[in-house]
């Protein structure tokens, strides 16, 4: 069920210059979480904001009643979130949208560039628990934006690409060698930047495997109502907050 | 108690609070976050004769205390409404309003004319205002020719609560809602949206696929107060206003300013909780002034 | 380096950023806080042929990202702006627009006359869209034939630089835009201020003791916006836009919709240092994009 | 000369329940203050403010390059800064209009009613240093909102009224027995609702003594632009925050 719900903040933990983990504690219990659901942020006392900010849900404890939310800071919501003291208070609606198809007993490879890896430690844990491999690949510009590597490399084994070559891989991350033996997977999730995206679920089509894409449209509500957050489907356009934002790569026209 | 029960020209809404088409989708989006017994009615996404896809992505630009959107009307059709979505939501104890479109006028008497057959639905709402397409009418509602030969048209075909939706991108919305009342509107809301738009510096491009987008939210709220007052000042049918109402407060100066009844639109976005908290704020703002009825309010303001 | 310079139908500015008509006083009244020279121009508090107390308090109301304002043209007269005023800022490096008003046309053209004859005011900006009191000429800004006939009038009588000054409270802001082109205005500049309305809900009472008033700041900026827009694809004359600007970044928004120079308003109240700051910020934003002449920006709206 | 100026926070010390000293602190010098002055604040970090707020200054301090306001936390702003922690940072444009006139070797009321106490330490420094005999009367409903009694009892002799009698004579201000006195002094001073002020210009008037009056109206500039901010006076409206907020109460038509 969604709900709107007050959480306090109990920490911000910075990664790097850019990004960092926001952890919210709240009184109360805590919904269900899938991976790649996510939640919409009232930003506290924001003199220029109106609208909630969309953001996947990192990690949960339903035991100490925390959520966390892995967050890049890209403009005026995410970076004011990343500032807050502990015991600010944040509004949160959620989980709201849909969430990655889990697999047992598969070969699953996780493609994440950008703020695209927040869902993936969540769906690591989930694909682990019913006997599927996973295999992460995450994308970035130098090795200073590789983060949380601890996190993954203990949920399945860990890879990535720099475009400077500072660590992993020199290069896109689609030019990563992980897809010369793109047969050995029975799956493909991604979430990150379109172009990254696209081109992984093509290799995905091509090698006939399964990928999943989550979108990160322009959002206002939501919940499915604005219709703001559209993306052209082979159904007609879809709305990405409500039916996604996790689509099977097959059924976009992007 | 309170009496909370507002009549749109003798439909009874047990309490002056509705969302705002386009805002609430059908309702049922809400269930997770509030009563929907609660409200005094819910104004449901607009419909056209055909599904609609709308407009390209991206539709949406936030605005300093606003937004703007350029969805254009994406629905799946009247039929489709009736058949497949108001069984659906029929159950609820609210009065339900469909909101209709056309881009001529036998469009929309084509809508009206199915809705007209449907029990339970006893009221709709005009919409001669959606700045985003064609069909949204604007065209017929910035004149005031024009806005009378729809209102006329439809309120032919259509026998039960018709309520005409104002567009504030004119000069003298006064005029074209005396219009519609000589037309046979039975009531007018206002405001849609105003036509705005938004760029990216950076990319010097437009924000939206349209270029222009209606604009909602905090931000239109004088314009709209200032609406409603001037209409009300003008026409004797009932007002339902709205235009950037985000609380209780704002409710209550809606009604001062004429509004009978009023509409929650991009608040819902904010605070999926706002509609039915709005209720209870103009419940205990009555109760703290001595009000016993809540008509009592409207049109309320003391100018001299 | 960036040629910031911009050019209004013959005036030269030695770059677009100028401050809005009643936001700025005179001008000295931030000497403390910017050096006037840095302007590309200031358009001086409203002008009337005689002085004129303006409107009872209360005159203002903070609204969401904006303010309402019921000022009323308060001012001592043209004369002794001309005598007592002038004098004393003209020394500055920058063009002083005076912005005139009346109720009848004759006042309009005595004011121009009178200023057709001060030495150094190079353009004057006529306001036919204050809407707060008769003598702003709002009834003139919203209907064509009589914004046509009041710019011909002043046409006449004024040799220089003429700027008119549109209404937002319009249908079509375009039509109006052409319509006093062709009257012979030199430029237009948009928008003035969209007529509003707030209310007390505690009281009961309208918070402005003219009931409505004047919208400005950053709530309008996207209706602002689009009417620049509008008007740039209907008029070949430069348009000077406001609305909202409170940085660099809506500065070159304005331009990119199509204005030649941009008017500063709201925003000094906020911060009074801001119209300078809007100079640098577009010679930064020119520097970091390449571009080595600000009038590439004009209406470099990308559209496909 | 006026200035646009940044300060931090370094406390802000509630008196009771709905008022406290804001301190700011101020790394290049304080521009010179005189009494009655005021700064426009602006509210840092808020949702839904948009213009500045007008707050007399309480105390200065050159040396340790620090600024205080006496504020009562009536609405959003009022109540936000109250809630600030210390390091936040706060920017004001100061000084702001003109100041009480300065009498030397005389006998000076000061009247405050409301958050009209702030300029009277200030003033109350001024004229002892000058020479003149201050004595301070405020009007409260309660003993509670009574403060800074130490303060201005330092400076001057400390009267006070409260409607229910808590502490100080019993009713309002204007009925004080003071007021039999009043031919002892030369000069009153007074800030604080219109209604008190009016009240207390009268007994001054009648009894032919100079009686000035800072005036609290809705301001949205500060410094003289936008003339919102206008009072009738016997030569036409005059700009509050330019030609006041100190008027001679003879000038006032209220
Ligand atoms: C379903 C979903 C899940 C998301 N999950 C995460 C997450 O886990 N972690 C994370 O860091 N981010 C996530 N995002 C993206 C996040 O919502 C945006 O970064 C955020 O809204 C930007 O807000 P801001 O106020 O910081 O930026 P603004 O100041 O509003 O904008 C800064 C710039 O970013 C652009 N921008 C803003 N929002 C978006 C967007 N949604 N897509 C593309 N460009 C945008 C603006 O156009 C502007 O140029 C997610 C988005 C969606 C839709
Ligand atoms: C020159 C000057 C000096 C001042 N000095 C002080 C001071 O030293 N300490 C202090 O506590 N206050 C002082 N004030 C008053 C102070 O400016 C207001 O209390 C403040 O602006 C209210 O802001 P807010 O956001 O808290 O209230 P809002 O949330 O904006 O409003 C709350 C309520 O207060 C009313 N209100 C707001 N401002 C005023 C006003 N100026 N006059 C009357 N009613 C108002 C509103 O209409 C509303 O009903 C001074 C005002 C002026 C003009
Ligand atoms: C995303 C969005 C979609 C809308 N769709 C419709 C619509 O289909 N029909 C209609 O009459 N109004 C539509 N509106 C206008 C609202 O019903 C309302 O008139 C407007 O938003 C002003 O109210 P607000 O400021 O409270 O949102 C829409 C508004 C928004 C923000
Ligand atoms: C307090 C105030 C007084 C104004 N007085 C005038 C005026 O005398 N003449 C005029 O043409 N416009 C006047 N305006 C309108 C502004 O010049 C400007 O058109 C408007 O405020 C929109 O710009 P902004 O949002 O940047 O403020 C006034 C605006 C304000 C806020
Ligand atoms: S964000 Fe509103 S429908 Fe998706
Ligand atoms: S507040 Fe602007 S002139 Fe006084």
């Amino acid at each position: 069920m969604k709900r709107i719900q007050d959480f306090s903040v109990i920490d911000t933990l910075w990664l790097n210059s850019s990004s960092y983990i926001l952890i919210l504690k709240s009184e109360t219990s805590i919904e269900k979480i899938d991976p790649g659901n996510f939640a919409e942020i009232k930003i506290p006392d924001a003199a220029d904001i109106f609208l909630r900010r969309p953001i996947s849900v990192y990690d949960v404890d339903h035991e100490k009643k925390e959520i966390s939310f892995y967050i890049k800071a890209i403009g005026k919501g995410t970076s004011k979130l990343g500032s807050l003291l502990p015991g600010s208070k944040v509004n949160i609606v959620y989980p709201l949208g849909n969430s990655y198809t889990p697999v047992k007993n598969k070969n699953a490879l996780i493609v994440g560039g950008g703020s695209g890896i927040a869902p993936f430690k969540l769906l690591g844990e989930q694909l682990r628990g019913l006997g599927s491999k996973v295999t992460y690949l995450f994308g970035a510009r130098t090795s200073e934006e590789i983060v949380l590597t601890d996190v993954f490399s203990k949920l399945g084994k860990f890879n990535c690409t720099t475009e400077d070559g500072s660590l992993g891989e020199k290069g896109l991350v689609t030019s990563h060698s992980i897809f010369k033996n793109i047969k050995y997977f029975d799956i493909v999730y991604t979430c990150g930047p379109d172009p990254m995206m696209k081109a992984i679920a093509k290799i995905a089509e091509n090698n006939n495997i399964r990928c999943e894409a989550s979108l990160e449209n322009m959002m206002a509500c939501g919940i499915g109502v604005c219709l703001c957050c559209v993306t052209p489907t082979i159904r007609g356009n879809a709305v990405v907050c409500s039916e996604g934002p996790v689509f099977q790569s097959t059924d976009l026209k992007w | 108690m309170v009496d909370l029960q507002v009549d749109i020209a003798g439909l009874k809404l047990k309490n002056p609070v509705t969302t705002a088409s386009g805002t609430f989708g059908f309702g049922e989006e809400f269930v997770d976050f509030i009563d929907l017994d609660k409200l005094g009615g819910i104004f449901v996404k607009g419909l056209t004769i055909k599904s609609r896809e709308g407009n390209d992505y991206p539709r949406m630009a936030e605005t300093p205390s606003g937004m703007l959107n350029a969805v254009g009307l994406q629905n799946k059709g009247v039929d489709y409404f009736i058949d497949s979505i108001y069984p659906r939501i029929k159950h609820w104890d609210t009065e339900i309003f469909p909101n209709i479109n056309g881009s001529v006028i036998d469009d929309y008497i084509a809508v009206a004319e199915k809705l007209n057959e449907v029990k339970g639905i006893n009221g709709i709402e005009l919409n001669i205002s959606c700045p985003n397409v064609k069909e949204g009418g604007m065209a017929f509602g910035v004149s005031c020719p024009s806005a009378i030969a729809v209102t006329k048209a439809v309120r032919k075909a259509y026998d039960k609560t018709l309520i005409v939706k104002l567009s504030p991108n004119v000069t003298d919305i006064a005029e074209i809602a005396k219009g519609v009342e000589g037309a046979g509107a039975d009531s007018v809301s206002l405001v849609n949206t105003l036509l705005g738009m938004a760029i990216d510096a950076k990319t010097k491009k437009p924000l939206l696929s349209t270029i222009t987008g209606g604009l909602s939210g905090p931000a239109i709220k004088p314009i709209a107060l200032r609406m409603v007052w001037q209409v009300y000042n003008a026409v004797k049918i009932p007002i339902v206003g709205m235009g950037g109402i985000m609380n209780g407060n704002d409710a209550i100066e809606f009604m001062l300013a004429g509004s009978t009844a009023i509409q929650v639109g991009t608040a819902n976005f904010i605070d999926p909780q706002v509609s039915e908290k709005i209720v209870d704020e103009i419940e205990q703002y009555c109760i703290s002034n001595g009000i016993s009825k809540v008509t009592d309010l409207i049109g309320g303001l003391i100018t001299e």
